[in-house]
């Protein structure tokens, strides 16, 4: 499922299940659609409800990295779990695309 | 718990869907979960099932949904081989198609056989043009008792 | 979310191993959560499935291991077709394996078909004593767009 | 999974996961190998963190009612999810097993 928020100058895109081919359609038509209309400054993916990711998924983020960029926007990804990490780090995303940990997911998780 | 790392084999037969890329890793994860391996042995087949998987619908077949993916999986002494196939397009050149980021696709990453490569032990690629592609996954399964009950 | 509620047809065969019910039940839940159904759909298709599995391995294969179970599954038109085969003993008398509470079993309850009925629109059964066993399995799906989500 | 704990005169049996034929063959084992050397009187079925019954579970919860039965003891069940609840109605064995909500997971649930 993809959720998109807009807030300022930021389009806020949360995903959530298995970002494979099927999300990452869904995930690139539903951001394409926006920025089309209306360039941003800011792409925030929040990955927290990302359980798994593969290639597909990694070519839909690399896609809109560079759509953004264009734009003269910036791409930063939040709160995703180890084994989507660690994903990202192999495949080299995570020198191009700023990824922080989100705050309120890691007081929630050890809360839990 | 009760028998734990018999052996066993499923074999899948499905229709080219992308939905049904999803069905075929939950399936494959079934399987591993029953032999109590690591969470990260879980997690590599995973995605390695999800690239061959991919590839057969979105390269062999083209994104044509009417097609038959076929996925066999057997454990036997702990040693986990899957084979994905298709009849479809098949690949010219093998050796070129598995280089990190080559790609046909201009969308794509060309990683998916880098990951199947990195996450099994063993991967092997048989192809003929026009007649279609098989690809042989093979993994050793870490045994782990502590870990694989948090996985189901 | 695009390409819901298309047609789609799988078959998996596998061991005759307990612990592939379970996978067969978790496949199936794939399949029907691809359509927009209701939790109470998936919820009985899942019941149905575990016992037409059961009964294959349990009864059909008097619980031997190396034997194969085979279930096809499609979807045409929300409407969900199971069939659940295995080469077994067969069954002597259908009419009476189905009446409710029958069992070969001292410890079992004799409420598979029982539930199979209940669960889905029409069931029937085709055995031939030493040859096996056949259970065809239909219902039509509820399409429901505001629960299927919960349930993936 | 199959947890036992002997509190008392009372065996308390929490079962996860899917209640099939694998963790019916589990349940019925452990709690038999427990009440052939020590009677007890009262057998505890803790539901809550089971998502799925078949008939093969519940031809496991009725042998062990009738054992503990003919050892003059008493068998109750908590906390079964909705969709569990519904089976059990369904095969009659609400009808001669109480069945109770376990009030602490009805405070988790309404919590979460
Ligand atoms: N099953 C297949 N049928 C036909 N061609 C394939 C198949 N699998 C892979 N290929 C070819 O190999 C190339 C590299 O594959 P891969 O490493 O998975 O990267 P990607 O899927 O990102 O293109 C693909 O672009 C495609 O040309
Ligand atoms: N696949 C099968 N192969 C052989 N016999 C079967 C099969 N399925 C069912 N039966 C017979 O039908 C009877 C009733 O089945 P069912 O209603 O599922 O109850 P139960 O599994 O509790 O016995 C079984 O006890 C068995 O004798």
């Amino acid at each position: 499922m993809v959720i998109v928020k807009i807030k300022n100058e930021s389009l806020i895109v949360k995903i959530s299940g298995d970002l494979d081919l099927v999300i990452a359609k869904d995930f690139r038509e539903t951001v394409d659609k926006i920025l089309v209309d209306r360039p941003l400054k800011n792409l925030i993916l929040d990955l927290t409800e990302v359980n798994f990711i593969d290639s597909s998924g990694l070519g839909a983020i690399l896609g809109r990295y560079k759509l953004i960029q264009q734009q003269g926007g910036k791409m930063s990804i939040w709160g995703a779990k180890p084994s989507v990490h660690r994903i990202l780090d192999l495949s080299g995303i995570l020198k191009i695309i700023p990824v922080f940990k989100n705050e309120k997911n890691i007081i929630e998780k050890r809360e839990a | 718990m009760a028998m734990k790392n018999r052996d066993n084999y499923i074999k899948l037969e499905f229709s080219s869907l992308p939905e049904n890329v999803a069905l075929a890793r939950v399936l494959i994860a079934s399987l591993v979960v029953q032999v109590d391996t690591t969470i990260t042995d879980l997690e590599e087949v995973k995605v390695a099932v999800s690239e061959a998987v991919s590839n057969a619908i979105i390269h062999g077949y083209q994104n044509e949904p009417n097609n038959i993916v076929n996925i066999e999986a057997k454990i036997v002494a702990g040693e986990l081989e899957i084979v994905v196939e298709d009849s479809g397009i098949g690949i010219e050149d093998v050796e070129k198609a598995m280089t990190p980021t080559f790609s046909t696709h201009p969308d794509r990453m060309g990683l998916g056989f880098v990951f199947m490569k990195s996450f099994m032990d063993n991967v092997e690629v048989l192809s003929e043009i026009g007649k279609g592609t098989k690809v042989v996954l093979q993994k050793k399964l870490v045994n782990d008792g502590s870990c694989a009950r948090v996985a189901t």
